[in-house]
């Protein structure tokens, strides 16, 4: 994926909607001058107050006044952004990173955790231009039931999976893979937990499908200045702020493979 | 007259507000949201002779009122920067500090030798591992630093300042590169620190330890460059969680006649241009300058 | 089974969770808040032979994440300790660490042997100057430091803990302390630091320098704890910044077999409290025990 | 004054109410656990979010719900105080320190800055026992035209003095003391900055009336366990958290005099 030139700005953001359940949860900012720029893959990097570093999420909607992103409260950043009364003023750098390619054939989607967001966006922008959609969601438990408005804004098929059966099929989302993966042509996009992206990609190279996933990393700067955010891919070692995050699953190296020099 | 006027070492900058090596790489991923002229100077991201690959990820974690970093002095080589990077630099209209490491004396040389005509000033990063002393970092080690002062001095004709350690007692190394000859100096660079996860139990950082920067060191720093002033009559470059005006002037009171903003540009990528613009705004309305208020706190 | 449980050189402690020297005085501030005995242990203000009238204010500041102060060891001397405050501290069932420190090897065992019937542990503070050695503090002198092991050892039967500075590198003068029978370490003290006022344009502190303390400092403390955990089997009494469940669990993962809270009682007196409580809850579902965390970030 | 028993703890406190201008603010907290103890001359140590270390302050009101402070925002921490938006839950250590003792004849309280805090409170509770108070407090300008609602309370004579003359009379508040100490027995009340203390006591001195002041230091814990807050006085170096911050004026030692030992 080729970088994009800088068009990145630090944008005034404000909370205008959450929904939180535990420590998951939507929160939708309005930001009129930079929501309409981004594009399904893309990142933000999220000031929140208090805090040195900023955060980087992938939206989980765009193109009008409003963006959303999906997130999980891990530590002390997210706990507080999760945490940030309605109402409050964040600066946002964005859009960042690149996007998503176009698939061939059907789109289906492997989603897990906050891997929701960027494949909501993407979802539903790919069903609103009448492409084929499968979205096929995995959870542990019925915690996530608030992303469903989320997927259910386009027109794309979405199947729930959980691991305890409490929430759609029992089971992991890419168990569906081989069959849909046999049914024709179609492009994996991956976005979730290490393992689930493995997976996804190990099934669609053995049926020969381009797949995509999106790769995460420590960030400081989020535009290509401090270079912590590094990974290792067949073509060396890249940096996931401007060379990615999106990256052919092909080229990535994964954490327990020896990196090649 | 502009009151944020600076002469260091023979060049006139415009202002006193630099940023610091590593947090700014060569300028150009920030150049689009301001003209970097509009900087006092840049300082870039440390160089060696050869492109170094760094150390393994996560290189970067936050902490409180601060931030570690372990990049592992990644660069591409001064070959590179020398090609692109500083050519483009200079032609942005940019004042240029070349920040500069190598594992040895000569290695330092050389890239000071190859920097040199693109660079206002030569900054010496002697935190990097002296290969050939135990391993140990230049700044733990008087003679190691005054011998690549002595070595870079020769091989280039512009100013050079060497960047002290907070790691070590800075007094003994400051007083040995004098003795060699060294032009300046700048501090801090990072607190030696380290973040561990309590899921993996794990330090979080790929290298374990990592650099400290950001407000949290600020004090720590103020303390450094007051004690340096003491000591010495050359032109001190300060840094350590400077964001704000009010940290720019406490660094001067101290006696920093320049100053760097590093870990707030992760923050605010225009913080270095809201501090020039800040100490614009503070110094219109007064009838003294930034020169005034260098040292102030000794006087 | 009581999960937070933990032995420290003899002595069984119900939780490892102590208050810091300085931070707590001798308690009775407090003690109408919570029984003291519900911490693991008290630490003592450091108490020195005679009484110091300490430094000039102002003795406290503020800065980012963190603060600083230069109280300059004021205290009413070990003869008033001895009469009031040990023995009401005993009386209250708190464990009790007592910090030690004089002017001279001799002064540090003079105050050792008078507080040892009240001392479950005494804590050396190596950080106040050693006057007969040019000034500077024992801590930035492996020998005086281990002399002064030497003098304490010799005077008190109670196990002797030394108290490491940030400011001067710790092995050195960890292994001459080991060397001369030293039982065990805590760290950090403060590092040194330093806020000017814009007003005045002076040092805020009357010390003009001070200790800087709180969150700031918690990478610092967390790194030099994991590197002398490496270094040495005796048992570390961890601090710097600590105040939540996950601070503590932190520092037990470096390899600290108790922590103390230290600045974190300013923001809250009920700080250390709520930190035992805290780690209470944590262990109250769970199979391991504290003991089970410490030092894990090594294994 | 006699040191009290610790009675203090740590109170919850909720914004209700403020007035802002420029740098200065009157903020009305909610705290019914904690108001109802204050006396005039004591103070709290508030939490302010985000900050290590607490901020004393002086009541200016208390006795029922809700308790209010007259501020002046200097650096970060009382800038941050005084930016509290209204709903605000902050922990509030109290209450702390001894009071004013009670006058012999009239009271004349002079007040300066953010003294207006503790004397309005003092003026109050007063006037409201049927004491005769003349409040003379002084500013540099207008600028202090909020804190009128707050003498007004009580029916205390309040006369206010601006050094421009743009509030009140021309001058400074103490150069009406000389009239009023001549007029009769009074005890003096003065807090603000430390001339304005100096001159007040050196006035009530050549009365031989008695004069309290308030006296300021750097605090931390503020319950007399860090040795943070020292002050030398004529009977040795007190800790203001606890030996104060109220003394007799007599006994003080101001800033350039020689320490007694
Ligand atoms: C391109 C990209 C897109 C992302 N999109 C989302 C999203 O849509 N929703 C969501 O919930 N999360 C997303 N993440 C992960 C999210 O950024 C981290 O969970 C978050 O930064 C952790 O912050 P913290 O304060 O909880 O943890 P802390 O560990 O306290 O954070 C400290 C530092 O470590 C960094 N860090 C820690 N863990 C991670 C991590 N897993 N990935 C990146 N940086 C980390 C933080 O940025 C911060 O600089 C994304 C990450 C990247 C790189
Ligand atoms: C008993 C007492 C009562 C007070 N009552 C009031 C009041 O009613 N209204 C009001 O506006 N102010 C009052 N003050 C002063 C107020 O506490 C300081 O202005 C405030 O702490 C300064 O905080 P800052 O964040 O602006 O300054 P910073 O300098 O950033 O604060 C840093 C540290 O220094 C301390 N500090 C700085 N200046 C002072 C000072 N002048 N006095 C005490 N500590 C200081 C702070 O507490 C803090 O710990 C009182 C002080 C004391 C001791
Ligand atoms: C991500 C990062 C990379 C850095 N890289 C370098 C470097 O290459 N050379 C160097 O001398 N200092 C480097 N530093 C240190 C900074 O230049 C500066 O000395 C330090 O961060 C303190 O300033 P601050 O608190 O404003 O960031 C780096 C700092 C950070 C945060
Ligand atoms: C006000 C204050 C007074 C202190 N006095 C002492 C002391 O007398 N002896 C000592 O060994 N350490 C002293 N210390 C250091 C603390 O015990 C502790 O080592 C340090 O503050 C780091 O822990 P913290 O970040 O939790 O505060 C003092 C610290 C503070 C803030
Ligand atoms: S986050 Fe700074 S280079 Fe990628
Ligand atoms: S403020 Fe701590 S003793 Fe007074």
């Amino acid at each position: 994926m080729p970088r994009r030139e800088p068009v990145w700005n630090d944008h005034a953001a404000r909370l205008v909607h959450k929904t939180v359940r535990g420590a998951k949860g939507v929160l939708t900012f309005e930001a009129p001058t930079l929501a309409p720029l981004l594009e399904p893959g893309q990142f933000v990097n999220l000031e929140v107050p208090g805090h040195v570093l900023r955060r980087p999420m992938a939206p989980a909607s765009g193109g009008g006044r409003t963006f959303a992103i999906v997130m999980t409260a891990r530590w002390e950043g997210t706990r507080d952004l999760l945490n940030l009364p309605l109402g409050a003023e964040v600066r946002v750098l964005g859009p960042l990173g690149n996007t998503f390619p176009p698939p061939t054939g059907r789109a289906i989607l492997v989603s897990g955790g906050s891997g929701a967001g960027p494949l909501a966006y993407l979802a539903n922008r790919l069903a609103a231009t009448g492409r084929e959609v499968v979205v096929l969601h995995g959870a542990r438990d019925a915690s996530e039931a608030h992303l469903i408005p989320l997927f259910a804004r386009g027109g794309a098929r979405v199947r729930y999976f959980s691991e305890d059966g409490a929430h759609g099929e029992q089971g992991l989302p890419t168990q569906a893979l081989p069959e849909l993966l046999a049914a024709g042509p179609a492009t994996v996009y991956a976005v979730g937990p290490e393992g689930l992206m493995r997976e996804a990609a190990r099934l669609a190279a053995a049926h020969d499908a381009p797949c995509y996933v999106s790769l995460e990393a420590h960030m400081a700067c989020g535009v290509g200045a401090c270079l912590s955010c590094v990974h290792p891919t067949t073509r060396g070692t890249v940096h996931l702020c401007v060379d990615g995050p999106i990256f052919n699953a092909e080229e990535v190296i994964w954490g327990d493979e020896p990196a090649q020099h | 007259m502009n009151p944020l006027s600076i002469d260091f070492l023979g060049v006139t900058f415009p202002n006193p507000v630099v940023t610091a090596s590593g947090t700014f790489n060569f300028g150009k991923e920030y150049a689009h949201l301001y003209p970097l002229s509009r900087l006092g100077a840049i300082t870039t991201k440390g160089t060696s002779p050869r492109p170094i690959p760094g150390a393994p990820p996560p290189r970067v974690t936050e902490t409180p009122g601060g931030m570690l970093n372990a990049i592992g002095l990644e660069n591409k080589g001064v070959e590179r920067y020398v090609q692109d990077e500083l050519p483009w630099l200079r032609e942005q209209g940019a004042r240029v500090i070349v920040n500069v490491f190598g594992d040895t004396p000569e290695e330092f040389a050389y890239v000071a030798e190859r920097v040199s005509p693109f660079a206002h000033l030569l900054e010496l990063n002697l935190s990097c591992p002296n290969v050939h002393g135990a391993g140990l970092p230049f700044a733990h080690d008087p003679q190691a630093a005054a011998e690549v002062v002595r070595a870079v001095k020769d091989a280039t004709d512009r100013p050079v300042i060497v960047k002290l350690s907070p790691n070590a007692p800075i007094l003994p190394v400051a007083e040995a590169c004098e003795a060699a000859g060294v032009d300046g100096f700048s501090l801090i660079n990072t607190l030696l620190g380290m973040r561990i996860d309590l899921e993996t139990r794990r330090p979080v950082l790929g290298h374990k330890t990592g650099g400290l920067s950001g407000p949290a060191v600020k004090p720590v720093a103020v303390r450094l460059v007051y004690e340096l002033y003491r000591h010495t009559d050359k032109p001190i470059l300060g840094m350590g969680g400077i964001r704000t005006v009010e940290d720019a002037l406490e660094f001067a009171l101290a006696g920093a006649r320049m100053v760097a903003v590093g870990t707030a540009t992760f923050s605010d990528p225009f913080a270095p241009l809201k501090l020039v613009e800040g100490l614009e705004r503070f110094f219109a309305g007064r009838t003294d300058t930034w020169r005034d208020w260098v040292g102030a706190a000794h006087r």
